[in-house]
């Protein structure tokens, strides 16, 4: 029973879902129900914060993980659904979507974000992926008129189930030579026995790599990500750009430290080549695009690149630095996208921004910041971001990613600036977009303030950005990483 | 630097800013009386070291008095005088700045003790005489001066190089004599520095270039200041360095010879001077006190009458405004008294006795005779022929006799008469008392100028050379030509540099900013390009062929499947594969 | 002065009286007052002065004409082509 | 010495508030808040040339507080005897920017003076910071208003060159944030002092050396790395070439003696061969390339890689009067080239032609313009008595003393200089006045005046007594270069 603190935050936020499911044909106004989200995300960080134990523990039979990490992705799922919330209140006022079904997707996905990151179990973080990512096909397609979305809902959903599928039949293979589905026995059973080199297990830390790959849209499991953002509308992309990335990137580096821990020489080999193509790939089709969504789609495959770097490496400062990317990175996109949102529905389009700081001069400032940001210039939380990986990345002797991937930032430049170039040193065309709407300001703000401070001061949220507890880590890899603190 | 001694050339180059905020007669008082107030600081100035501060860690003298400078600084003083008197009239406040500052500048080298003073006021000097040339504001002017500046920065830089290897080599900056250094590039480089402003040929035809372009005043401060100095630097660094000799004996007749065929009297007068300077250049290259007194006091003598001759070129182009002697004629009748003071410096160059030329010439000739140089006495004694057959015969001829062309012309303005006036009486009173002038000598003298047989010599030499001008008058009428000389290397090669760096280097500067956007963009763009065509043709391609397949075998579910999404599973297949062919092989 | 005034100054008999003056004084006036000595044996020539005078006028004429028309001078307008 | 009031980081600060201030208040107010803000820049910055202890080679002023634990980084602010004529020059200059843009900027005002401000803070932060990070952040944080300078308030080809510009110097920088990490990893600390005490691997010091060099190459702008240069001086306006030729460039030579030298020191024996080679062929190269420009402000901005060139050389000299003519030349640089450009910029919007053949007899029409430009032009041909003259002398000394031919090399290029910049006044002040010119205002007006003066007493100064700033150099140059010589202990490799 006292097992159920553990997932009050959980709780908290399925609760608000049925309740909002049940009264659906009562709730019209979509600012009232965004306000009771934001509510509901606020209670659940405080419940998180509150209510759990300090010294992180395992709770249901050892499947759920209850640590700082947890907890730190509790808080960065709840801000990641508030500012959605608030993101999307425009949008449904103009699409005529049933408010109260959005939002309780939206929180159900988040609930299954929570799980997902605190799962202590392959099974656990199996659900949790699919809840989050179910409720995603739904909210992608959730505008029924407009073919587009349709199109990418099914195309997110044939490609999602597959690497579902892929995961799972992976999650099977290790239960078949390990026996076991929780992280903690996985490891010292691969320990003990020393199973780490039997070819079975590889094949399924191959595929478990791949599903989530799938799902942190890292290249060569990309494809899905533009269309899907391009047909979703502007609050759902930003919703899946910042949490779902940011979820399964929470389940990779924990599925990596604690379960396969002695495993860490393959997934490093994979993940490299995971992150090098990313980063370049990324960079690169992002700068052909006229669609802003588009745009944000390849820079976010690009961004896994770079998160991917602190993981390599496999100590906990390196997972610490992937998280803190992913935080940061969240609110990156997050304030990116909500400046699209702001601008409506001529934002999706390049040539909207032409002449933005002429027209509107707070907007395109909060956007070039944004874009800085993503650029990786100081003093913005992105360059801190940036600079935590690479320096993890290095001090594993992996300089030659290091370069490739400050020459890759290189290129991004380019294209974020060009967005830059567009908004200050061209003239503007056709009416001037109006003001934002209350909402998205708020969310920008808060977006804007965490880029600032977390730039200023990096150390900000070092305290939160906890490795997985080393407690389930208790192998000779596991020792050594503590070492290496 | 202290206050009790006052630099003469800053005294001037400062006081020269007082000439354009005066006007009428204070103007005018002011321009007489700065370097009258100039002349008298060097008169009561006493031999020592003054004016010493330190720069660069380096102890820079600029007041090093000795008798050689005190000399020098009194003709310059006196030539600046005189040349002021001379342009009064002229109403442009620029050319007087550039005079006074000009002679300012040639005291300061004169007082400079140390290397990076003297190039200081040496460069003021090119700088300064650049300007007086530029301030006849006429394209032909503006563009000789340009010429002269740009030559007189090429032997700045030597200077400058050769000081600088001095300072690195000797770790000291004082001017002194060179001869331990002899043969190192920095003595080479000061040396090459020297003779280009010394006028040396072959890189003395910035002269004749630039002077006769300069205005009627103009031209008798340019006269005086650059090429003396020069002689003066040369006596402090360079006495006794042999090849001097030769040089300047080689000099002398070069001038002659140039002066032949002058057409412009400025010009033929300004080869005189390279003839002339060569007597000094080959005094300090013999270098015995006697020759170096020589040099010494025909740099004096040479500075009043060669201004004096360039007055009377002056007067004549200022009323007439012609400068080829093929235009003139008959002016003896219009312009008597230029005429009269005209020759007075005409028989001064020529070393007429009794005039100053003739004391200070045969001074250098003697030390050549004395350290039995039979081949340079021969040299020298013919090129004062030769000064005789052009100044003291050839230029007057044409000018005031000759064919009359009944040019319209009076007497210039007083000042300019005044101004002559008083030149010729200190040629004739240096002539008559050649003591005057030898009590200021740097070497003690003892030199006798007036001896029988010598005074009959000279006027056998000079009679019978006027002899030799009658009987050849045929062949010297002056005709309309320029005759080349070194300048043509740079009057004619600076343009083909200048071509020469605008075609073939803006190529290469394009070539490499080529590079660049190559690097910078093609190379990121056209990846990003081809990735694109990758992403859409490779995959699709490959995939639609696999999508055929399934779509034979799922028609039912064709609706909901898009080509993409498969070509998208393919590729997440591939991706799976080699993520195992990874765990596996990597194992 | 009329055109004619080259002829007034063509070398009439007095001036060849003065030249004859001239050489004769040179070689005479240093033998009357006492000799100072010479540098060089050419200079007790007789009339060394004259003669040297005349043959160095010839030789620069002569010589830098022959230059000139050889090599050194072209027309006025070189530089300005 | 230590004073208690944080001098430096208030210098720092306040341009950012002025920035902010003015973003708040609009363009009525606008030049006037950015000129009051330079100048109280300026006024507080007095007490740090009066209270510096010139004797001492140590930092001044230091500051202190912690900043980023888990990277081991301190918020650092201290000046010695190199970094203070960079932070002096760095607050005059951008007193003229304003000057230099009050009527010229028409468009985007405040924007335009926040950028400017925003730039100072950039400057003046990079100049004082005592880490390695803290370079870092402020060297990055310069590109931003410096891109929208060029960008936004440039010449008609200015998106072009800002991009350009972004593009070269971020290439550059970023392989110097890979140094930075790997230093960081391999030694654990980024202060400078500590960094210049440890000794590191000789090939770790190599591959570091290329890594920093590439960042400060470009900036310099070094011989193949140039070629954004000449575009963004050309497109930028008038304050944007100023801040670029007067600080921008002088980053580049900065870092190279804050880093390459005392960190670097073996790197350095190994590599200041071809350093020197590149320094010699970009003063003879760029020389010669000047030559050849038709474009006024074209000219000036590769005068500036040639005259950039004497800097690195000296640098790269290694010996006491090399270095301490390279920093005199960077401060003369900034002052001289700011001066050109702000010569050109005062013509130009009267003219509205940068063509140097449209130009001519300028000195009837503007005989005080003609004056500044003659003595500005002087100056930059090394004329003595003027500032540039005093660092050429030394910097040439230096080479002549490492080799014979590199100091034939600087002369070369010394006269070439000092004759594309006499022609470009031959061509521009003298010869008969254009038609067109004639009903044009063209001389200066007080303002004008009042900019240009400044700059022409320091040229005067620093020519006639340029102890002015030796003096400060004297010290930290002889550390600098004892840290050079290589001392120290044996760091971990990474």
């Amino acid at each position: 029973m006292r097992d159920l603190v553990l997932l009050l935050p959980e709780l908290v936020l399925a609760g608000t879902a049925l309740v909002l499911i049940l009264t659906a044909r009562h709730l019209t106004r979509p600012r009232s129900v965004a306000a009771c989200v934001v509510v509901a995300a606020m209670a659940a960080i405080f419940s998180g914060w509150a209510f759990s134990p300090e010294a992180s523990r395992i709770g249901f039979g050892g499947t759920i993980a209850s640590d700082g990490y947890a907890r730190f992705f509790d808080v960065l799922f709840a801000a990641t659904l508030a500012l959605a919330a608030l993101l999307s209140v425009r949008y449904l006022e103009t699409e005529r979507v049933p408010p109260a079904e959005y939002y309780a997707l939206l929180l159900l996905a988040s609930t299954g974000m929570m799980l997902a990151a605190s799962a202590a179990d392959l099974l656990i973080l199996y659900l949790g992926l699919e809840l989050m990512i179910l409720c995603a096909y739904v909210l992608v397609g959730i505008a029924v008129n407009r073919p587009i979305s349709n199109e990418a809902a099914l195309k997110y959903f044939l490609l999602g189930s597959f690497a579902s599928a892929l995961l799972l039949y992976g999650i099977a293979l290790v239960y078949g030579v390990t026996g076991a589905t929780d992280f903690a026995a996985i490891s010292s059973a691969i320990a003990e026995r020393n199973l780490a080199g039997h070819p079975l297990m590889l094949a399924g830390v191959a595929l478990m790599a791949g599903g989530l790959a799938f799902k942190i849209a890292a290249v060569p499991f990309h494809a899905w990500a533009p269309d899907v953002y391009q047909g979703a509308s502007a609050p759902v992309a930003a919703f899946l750009a910042a949490g779902s990335k940011a979820a399964s990137l929470a389940a990779l580096v924990r599925v990596c430290l604690s379960a396969f821990g002695p495993e860490q020489r393959i997934w490093s080999e994979i993940l490299v080549g995971l992150a090098v193509l990313s980063m370049v790939v990324g960079s690169l089709l992002a700068i052909p695009q006229s669609n802003m969504k588009r745009l944000l789609a390849y820079s976010s495959i690009a961004h896994v690149g770079y998160a991917l770097l602190g993981l390599i490496p496999g100590t906990p400062e390196g997972a610490s630095a992937t998280i803190t990317y992913a935080f940061i990175y969240s609110f990156m996109t997050l304030g990116a996208f909500g400046v699209v949102i702001g601008l409506g529905e001529r934002g999706e389009d390049l040539v909207a921004y032409r002449g933005l700081a002429a027209t509107a001069p707070g907007t395109a400032a909060l956007m070039f910041l944004f874009l800085l940001s993503l650029t990786g210039i100081p003093p913005t939380a992105g360059f801190a971001a940036k600079f935590a990986v690479i320096l993890s990345a290095v001090r594993a002797g992996h300089v030659s990613l290091a370069v490739v991937a400050v020459l890759c930032s290189v290129v991004s430049a380019f294209f974020y600036l060009r967005v830059a170039v567009l908004m200050y040193m061209t003239d503007p065309q056709g009416a001037a977009p109006g003001r934002l709407p209350a909402a998205v300001s708020a969310a920008l703000a808060v977006a804007a303030a965490v880029i600032i401070i977390g730039g200023l001061f990096p150390d900000t949220f070092a305290a939160w950005t906890v490795p997985p507890s080393s407690r389930t880590m208790h192998t000779e890899t596991g020792k050594a990483l503590i070492g290496g603190h | 630097m202290n206050v009790e001694w006052v630099h003469p050339g800053l005294l001037l180059i400062i006081g020269a800013w007082l000439v354009p905020l005066l006007k009428g007669r204070a103007r005018r008082v002011a321009m007489i009386s700065l370097p009258a107030a100039a002349l008298v600081d060097c008169i009561l100035m006493e031999p020592g070291t003054h004016g010493a501060v330190r720069f660069l860690g380096q102890e820079l003298v600029f007041g090093r008095v000795d008798r050689l400078s005190l000399l020098f600084s009194y003709v310059f003083s006196i030539l600046a005088l005189l040349g002021l008197i001379y342009s009064l009239h002229v109403d442009d406040d620029a050319q007087h700045v550039a005079a006074l500052t000009y002679a300012g500048a040639a005291l300061g080298v004169t007082f400079a003790g140390d290397f990076l003073t003297l190039f200081l006021f040496w460069e003021l000097m090119a700088l300064s005489a650049a300007l007086i040339v530029w301030l006849r504001r006429e394209r032909a002017a503006v563009a000789a001066g340009f010429r002269y500046l740009l030559v007189h920065v090429f032997g700045g830089l030597c200077l400058l190089g050769g000081i600088v290897l001095y300072w690195s080599h000797t770790g000291s900056l004082t001017f002194g004599d060179m001869s331990r250094q002899a043969g190192s590039a920095a003595f080479v480089l000061i040396l090459i520095a020297f003779l280009l402003n010394a006028a040396v040929p072959p890189l003395g035809a910035w002269l004749p270039d630039a002077y006769p372009e300069a205005t009627a005043t103009g031209a008798v401060f340019l006269t005086a200041f650059t090429t003396k100095s020069a002689v003066y630097a040369l006596i402090r660094g360079f006495a006794g360095t042999e090849i001097l000799v030769w040089w300047g004996a080689g000099m002398a007749v070069y001038g002659v010879v140039y002066a032949v065929l002058e057409n412009d009297a400025r010009r033929l007068l300004a080869y005189h001077i390279i003839s002339q300077v060569g007597y000094m250049v080959c005094g300090v290259g013999i270098g015995t006190s006697l020759a170096l007194n020589g040099a010494a006091a025909h740099a004096f003598a040479h500075i009043l009458y060669k201004a004096l001759l360039f007055m009377g070129a002056g007067a004549v182009l200022q009323v007439t405004g012609l400068r080829k002697l093929s235009d003139m004629g008959g002016l003896h009748k219009t312009m008597p008294l230029t005429f009269a003071l005209y020759m007075v410096g005409a028989f001064a160059i020529s070393a007429v006795p009794l005039f100053s030329g003739f004391v200070s010439k045969s001074m250098v000739v003697s030390a050549a005779g004395e350290s039995h140089r039979a081949a340079i006495f021969l040299l020298l004694t013919l090129a004062s022929a030769g000064t005789f057959l052009h100044t003291g015969l050839k230029l007057p001829y044409y000018m005031f006799f000759g064919k009359d062309r009944g040019l319209p012309a009076r007497e210039p303005p007083a000042n300019m008469l005044v101004a002559m006036g008083l030149t010729a009486a200190a040629c004739v009173l240096i002539g008559v008392f050649p003591a005057l002038l030898y009590r200021y000598l740097p070497n003690g003298v003892d030199y006798a100028p007036y001896t029988a047989r010598h005074v009959m010599a000279t006027f056998g030499l000079l009679g019978f050379t006027a002899f030799g001008f009658f009987l050849l008058l045929a062949q010297l009428d002056p005709e309309s030509i320029v005759s080349l000389d070194t300048d043509w290397f740079y009057r004619r090669g600076a343009s083909a540099l200048l071509n020469w760096s605008r075609g073939g280097l803006a190529r290469v500067e394009g070539f490499v900013a080529q590079i660049s956007d190559v690097v910078m963009q093609r190379l990121v763009l056209d990846a990003a390009a081809r990735l694109r065509e990758l992403d859409a043709r490779v995959i699709d391609a490959g995939a639609v062929g696999v999508g055929r397949v399934t779509q034979a075998t799922s028609r039912g579910m064709s609706a909901a499947v898009s080509g993409h999404a498969q070509h998208y599973g393919l590729l997440m297949t591939a991706g799976v594969l080699a993520a195992i062919a990874i765990a596996i092989f990597g194992w | 002065m009329t055109p004619t005034s080259r002829s007034a100054l063509r070398p009439a008999r007095w001036l060849y009286a003065g030249l004859a003056v001239l050489a004769l004084s040179e070689i005479a006036v240093p033998g009357l007052f006492g000799r100072d000595h010479a540098h060089f044996w050419f200079e007790d020539l007789p009339g060394w002065g004259s003669l040297y005078g005349f043959a160095s006028c010839v030789a620069i004429i002569v010589v830098s004409k022959f230059l000139g028309k050889l090599w050194l001078t072209r027309p006025e307008n070189y530089y300005e082509r | 010495m230590v004073t208690t009031f944080p001098v430096l980081t208030v210098m720092t600060a306040l341009p950012l508030a002025g920035a902010a201030v003015i973003l708040l208040l609009g363009d009525r107010l606008a030049r006037w808040i950015a000129l009051a803000t330079t100048l109280i820049v300026c006024a507080v910055s007095v007490p740090l040339y009066l209270d510096f202890d010139k004797s001492s080679g140590a930092l001044q002023f230091v500051e202190s507080v912690p900043w980023i634990r888990s990277w081991n980084v301190v918020y650092g602010m201290g000046v010695d005897g190199i970094s203070l004529p960079f932070v002096f020059l760095s607050t005059v200059i951008s007193v003229l920017c304003v000057g230099a843009s009050w009527t010229a900027v028409q468009v985007r005002v405040r924007e335009f003076y926040a950028a400017l401000l925003f730039a100072e803070t950039a400057m003046i932060g990079l100049f004082a910071a005592t880490n390695l990070f803290l370079f870092y952040v402020f060297w990055e944080l310069m590109l931003v208003p410096v891109f929208l300078l060029i960008g936004v308030w440039g010449g008609p080809d200015r998106i072009y060159a800002s991009i350009k510009f972004l593009l070269f110097t971020l290439g550059g920088s970023v392989l110097m944030l890979v140094g930075l990490i790997a230093l960081l990893v391999a030694t654990g600390t980024l202060d400078f002092q500590a960094l210049a005490k440890t000794r590191l691997a000789p090939d770790l010091q190599a591959w570091l050396f290329v890594a920093f060099s590439a960042a400060f190459a470009v900036k310099v702008p070094m011989f193949p790395v140039h070629t954004w240069l000449p575009d963004a001086h050309t497109e930028a306006p008038t304050a944007g070439s100023v801040i670029l030729a007067g600080i921008l460039l002088k980053m580049g030579g900065y870092g190279l003696l804050r880093i390459a030298l005392p960190i670097l020191p073996d790197a350095v024996q190994l590599f200041h061969r071809p350093m020197l080679l590149l320094s010699a062929i970009a003063i003879v190269y760029g020389a010669y390339v000047t030559l050849a420009q038709t474009d006024v402000k074209r000219l000036i901005a590769y005068s500036s890689i040639s005259h950039m060139g004497f800097v690195t050389l000296g640098i790269f000299t290694l010996n006491r009067s090399g270095v301490e003519g390279a920093i005199l030349q960077m401060i003369n640089h900034g002052i001289v080239t700011g001066a050109l450009f702000l010569c050109v910029g005062m013509i130009y919007e009267r003219t509205h032609t940068r063509d140097i053949a449209e130009y001519g007899g300028l000195s009837k029409l503007a005989p005080v313009y003609s004056t500044f430009l003659a003595v500005f032009c002087l100056a930059a041909a090394g004329f003595p008595g003027l500032n540039s003259f005093v660092g050429e002398f030394l910097i040439i000394s230096g080479a002549f003393k490492t080799w014979l031919w590199l100091g034939a090399a600087t002369i070369w290029g010394v006269a070439l200089g000092t004759t594309y910049m006499l022609w470009l006044y031959y061509r521009m002040v003298m010869g008969d006045a254009r038609p067109r010119f004639q009903q044009l205002r063209l001389d200066l007006n007080a303002r004008e005046v009042a900019t240009l003066v400044p700059l022409a007493v320091l040229a005067l100064v620093i020519g006639l007594y340029p102890e002015s700033v030796l003096g400060f150099l004297r010290t930290s140059v002889g550390q600098l270069l004892m840290s050079a010589s290589g001392s120290g202990v044996i760091a971990g490799r990474p």
